[in-house]
């Protein structure tokens, strides 16, 4: 019991600390690139503070809901995964946080509010199955959904799913909300509907979608970690080398339209997947 | 998703200048386009009633910040003309170097822009690193990074030094070669083809017949520029327009790529042949009649009429710009394309609301 | 497959563009067209600027003897320093710097006629 | 500057002819004359020559729009009901006097002694 | 020292939105130049958010007419406290060359309180990023008046008692 109230505990600690420094490292390696100098590190834990003490403006109650909402539905599905518990488990608590941040967006009248919300809609509906897709190939592979059993499975997943991996770096691409999969909101407000999903989401309540996206990213971060489970440096370079893949990959790609994506992700992560899933049982 | 009209600005981040469309969409496909102006108007043409012809070029810089110096420099020519002013040759080639400085930061600029308008931030930074060369040379020469005042009525109020002019040729040399490398992700990426490609697309015939002009008609496959008028010292030099056949927002983006390079080679032409001599004539008396000038900014065509009785005051000055000539085509672009193609397409006429409006 | 690899790899690894403006600061241009001054004793307040002045911002006072200049007004377009015809107007390189309310610039001209 | 003046009543025409010969509208110019007349100059380009045709009117006599016969003329149109207060019937997209100006402001700046010419445009 | 941080995390976080009034551009393009490689102001925390609702700092460029005062006022309303709102060049801060003419009200304080205003014609972008910096003085100064969601919730026991 203690053991499980510290795993809780301390993972609540970790992982917007370790979002956060994910995110300001991203914004760091984008500015250089660019030829930029950037932010600071911490820079993300400075806009999350300033939001925390803005006047909160809240559009309507539903809206303040869906985003404690939010936020708690990905702080469960994190805090579920670090006690090891069932992988569908984890990634269906994850999926209801999402829909109720685009339950949110859809309360409000913001036109761009709605097409963000709606796009994000279609966002999910493209990555959900590859997710299902990832985790039944994990099972398949190890024979169980428990993502303890996963972590103690001797060999690295990935020499054995290597395209339902790449399957999950497609998915991680949408939910970073990266190039060319900046549809429903993007780190910059360059688009066509500015922030979209979250126009209408400000002060402390944009701060609580920032943490919950920190935890998502974690989230996401970890399963990845999962397919190098053998060794600690395997984990850690696995998903540097997948992050990084991610932020150059935001760097020489356009922004494209969700027609484009939904046939994309599909097309390209199913075929992904399904041969991955050929592969395992051929063999 | 039902029928619903979104607003797109006044206030937005990809289009910095308040333009305001009324889209009504329909499945993210737009229906219709209603635009609404008078954001940026100012009622400029009017200050002539109360700023002298000569302190009109300071007020007609202004029209635009970008395109200032032609502002200015069309605005002197059709003076001149009424004055029967004649400027010194070393005048003419200078104006053409300047103006093709302004038009190599333009372009490079527009080229950011519509980098950033489908999402391509690194490149939209790429160009814009770039630029600020350009903006450099013309803070050295002409003392201010964006509003170029070097025209009087008559001729010019700055000139350049060798030394000036040696170190324009070898920072165009660099961003020459800069350009060069980016021709491939610019125009050779999938991405950016399957943002621009088909889009927007307008026939050579609509075009004229909406009256479009500049890099928007040349897109079209239609070989206008008024640089081929001969004003200035363009009549001198060997040029020719950049002409792409397809009409859509890809072939706009090539005719503007490749008009960059037309600008460098053109300033180079003028540094070797330029005469020396004086920059200025005399300039007396004051204008009366009606005048005329064309010029090609980077946008296209701009028109200045200008009438005058003798007085210290002008009559009237009328200013058709560039944008305001693209505005009919756009509003042809844009149904049935989708929400997402709508920053592109708006921004492939380079709109300058700040010149359509005045 | 991504032709914009090559630029940013060659971003990432080679010098930063970026000026740190503030704490470095650039060198200006000699012929900026900067901050306007008046050298005050050399002026002789013939108005010349004033009249030519597109923007209107400056006003010669001559019963008080003051050459008033209002910087927020300013075009910074330099016809008054071409006009000046005793060299008292000059621009400094250096644009002005922001400020937290409006000011104007006064120059209290002393002629030279009066002093000799 | 070559320009041939017409009558109200010939604009449509001249300008069909102008756009069966294949010219480009390039752009209208109003300019007031005195308080009560206007002279507007249609301006088209073919081959980079530019020719104008050029027309007196009045407040009260409304000039024919020619946007059925340009359409890209509807701009220049409605610029010019902003600002010296015109009417052109049969305007394709007609703002009402408010593209650049608000639905409040009723007197036309460009007009010779503007202050009088208040509410002309009211009904 | 709670106080400390967030203070320290308002000044180095401040999110900006731009509104051309009627700007000739000048100024618009050196606003954006400044989020460019050259000047970089995301070195300060900068983003350009283009959201009224998540701006910390409304930069305004040109003067102010007729119609866009509207724009100005209801994109001011919508930012939440604290904010700062700084003018840019000649026409934000008195109308500039156009201050004359019919259609323009004059400089952004005619219509809005201004805290810090930029001269030049088109203002350098080092000008602007020591105006914004100048203007993150002011959110050194203010006092932590706004609870963030503690606040929503003291208000809602109020009501309810």
């Amino acid at each position: 019991m203690i053991d499980t109230i510290l795993v809780v505990a301390a993972t609540l600690v970790a992982a917007p600390l370790l979002g956060g420094l994910i995110s300001g490292l991203d914004r760091i390696a984008t500015a250089r690139l660019q030829s930029r100098v950037g932010p600071p590190v911490v820079q993300p834990f400075h806009d999350v503070i300033k939001l925390l003490n803005k006047e909160p403006v809240a559009v309507n109650v539903w809206q303040v809901f869906c985003a404690y909402a939010y936020l708690s539905a990905s702080m469960i599905a994190v805090v579920l995964f670090a006690l090891g518990s069932d992988l569908l488990l984890v990634l269906f608590t994850q999926a209801v946080g999402a829909v109720f941040l685009v339950v949110g967006a859809l309360s409000s009248t913001s036109p761009y509010s709605l097409v963000g919300a709606h796009r994000e809609l279609l966002q999910t509906l493209s990555y959900e199955p590859l997710l299902v897709l990832v985790a039944v190939g994990i099972y398949l592979q190890t024979g169980s959904f428990k993502i303890a059993d996963t972590r103690a499975w001797g060999a690295p997943l990935l020499l054995k799913l290597p395209f339902l991996y790449a399957a999950l770096g497609l998915v991680l691409t949408i939910k970073l909300r990266k190039s060319p999969f900046d549809l429903s909101t993007s780190h910059h407000g360059h688009q066509e509907i500015v922030k979209g999903l979250l126009t209408d989401y400000s002060g402390p309540f944009l701060a609580f979608v920032e943490i919950g996206h920190w935890f998502d990213v974690i989230l996401l971060l970890w399963l990845c970690s999962l397919f190098w489970a053998t060794s600690w440096t395997g984990m850690i370079l696995l998903v540097a080398v997948t992050y990084a893949l991610e932020v150059v990959t935001d760097n020489v790609t356009a922004r494209m339209n969700w027609r484009w994506m939904l046939g994309y992700a599909w097309a390209m992560g199913l075929t992904l997947s399904v041969v991955n899933l050929i592969w395992l049982h051929v063999r | 998703m039902p029928v619903s009209t979104i607003p797109f600005g006044p206030q937005h981040p990809v289009l910095p200048e308040p333009i305001h469309l009324k889209l009504t969409v329909e499945d993210e496909v737009i229906k219709e386009v209603v635009p609404a102006l008078g954001y940026v108007h100012r009622g400029l043409e009017k200050l002539a009633g109360t700023r002298d012809f000569h302190q009109m070029v300071q007020i007609v810089e202004r029209v635009c910040g970008i395109c200032s110096m032609m502002h200015a420099m069309c605005y002197c020519e059709c003076v001149e003309a009424m004055m029967g002013i004649e400027t010194p040759p070393r005048a003419r080639y200078l104006r053409l170097i300047w103006s093709e400085l302004n038009r190599l930061h333009s372009h490079l600029l527009w080229l950011g822009l519509f980098a950033d308008s489908f999402g391509f931030e690194s490149l939209f930074m790429q160009f814009w690193k770039i630029r600020e060369k350009v903006m450099d040379l013309q803070e050295a020469t002409a003392g201010n990074r964006v509003i170029v005042s070097v025209n009087v009525i008559g001729g010019l109020r700055r000139d350049l030094s060798p030394e000036q002019q040696q170190t324009i040729l070898n920072i165009l040399d660099r961003v020459e070669d800069e350009m060069r490398l980016l021709e491939k992700p610019l125009l050779g990426d999938y991405t950016v083809m399957k943002r621009t490609k088909g889009k927007g697309i307008v026939s050579a015939a609509r075009a004229l017949e909406l009256g479009c002009v500049g890099p928007t008609l040349r897109g079209s496959g239609v070989a206008q520029d008024m640089r081929q008028l001969g004003y200035e010292a363009y009549g001198d030099l060997a040029f020719e327009p950049r002409v792409e056949k397809d009409g859509d927002c890809y072939s706009r983006l090539k005719v503007r790529y490749r008009e960059v390079f037309q600008s460098i080679d053109l300033i180079r032409q003028a540094m070797e042949k330029i005469p020396a001599g004086e920059i200025a004539a005399v300039v007396k008396g004051r204008p009366e009649g009606e005048g005329l000038a064309r010029v090609e900014q980077p946008r296209g065509e701009v028109f200045y009429y200008v009438k005058a009785d003798g007085k210290k005051y002008l009559e009237r000055i009328r200013i058709r710009t560039p944008t305001f000539a693209n505005v009919p085509v756009l509003l042809a672009m844009l149904p049935g394309m989708c929400l997402s193609d709508v920053p592109v397409i708006v921004l492939s006429i380079d709109p300058c609301i700040s010149c359509t409006e005045r | 497959m991504f032709p914009m690899m090559p630029a940013i790899l060659r971003n990432f690894f080679s010098k930063r563009a970026t000026r740190r403006y503030p704490p470095m600061t650039r060198e200006p241009f000699a012929e900026v067209r900067g901050e306007l001054k008046n050298e005050g004793s050399v002026c002789t307040l013939c108005g010349v600027c004033a009249v030519k002045c597109p923007s209107q911002c400056i006003v010669v006072d001559k019963k008080n003897a003051t050459w008033q200049w209002d910087p927020f007004a300013c075009v910074y377009c330099g016809v008054c320093v071409d006009s000046c015809k005793t060299g008292s107007l000059r621009q400094e390189p250096l644009y002005r710097k922001a400020a937290t309310g409006r000011e104007i610039v006064s120059v209290k001209i002393v002629l030279k006629e009066q002093t000799k | 500057m070559r320009a041939e003046t017409i009558t109200p009543d010939q604009l449509v025409g001249a300008c069909a002819r102008m756009k069966a010969e294949g010219f480009r509208f390039v752009t209208m110019t109003c300019t007031a004359m005195d308080e009560n007349s206007f002279e507007l100059l249609y301006h088209f380009d073919k081959n980079l020559e530019l020719s104008t045709l050029r027309l007196t009117t009045s407040k009260d006599s409304p000039v024919h729009s020619i946007t059925a016969v340009y359409f890209a003329a509807f701009l220049v149109e409605n610029e010019i009901q902003d600002l010296f207060g015109l009417r052109f019937p049969g305007l394709a997209l007609d703002y009402n006097r408010t593209l650049y100006l608000d639905e409040e402001i009723r007197d036309a700046p460009f007009c010779k002694n503007a202050a009088a010419e208040k509410n002309t445009a009211a009904e | 020292m709670f106080e400390q941080i967030t203070r320290g995390s308002r000044v180095k976080s401040p999110w900006l939105l731009h509104y051309d009034c009627s700007s000739c551009n000048g100024c618009d393009i050196e606003v954006i130049a400044c989020l460019t490689p050259v000047y970089d102001i995301e070195r300060f925390g900068i983003i350009n958010v283009g959201n009224p609702l998540h701006a910390d700092i409304l930069l305004v460029t040109g003067a102010v007419n007729h119609r866009n005062r509207k724009v100005l006022e209801n994109l001011y309303e919508q930012m939440p406290h604290p904010r700062v709102v700084i003018a840019i060049g000649s026409c934000a801060l008195s109308g500039g060359v156009f201050r004359e003419a019919y259609n323009v009200v004059g400089g952004v304080d005619k219509v809005i309180a201004v805290d810090v205003y930029v001269p030049g014609c088109a203002a350098k972008p080092e000008a602007i990023i020591d105006g914004v910096l100048l203007g993150l003085e002011k959110f050194k100064k203010l006092s932590n008046n706004w609870r963030g969601v503690g606040g929503i919730f003291r208000e809602a026991e109020t009501n309810e008692s």
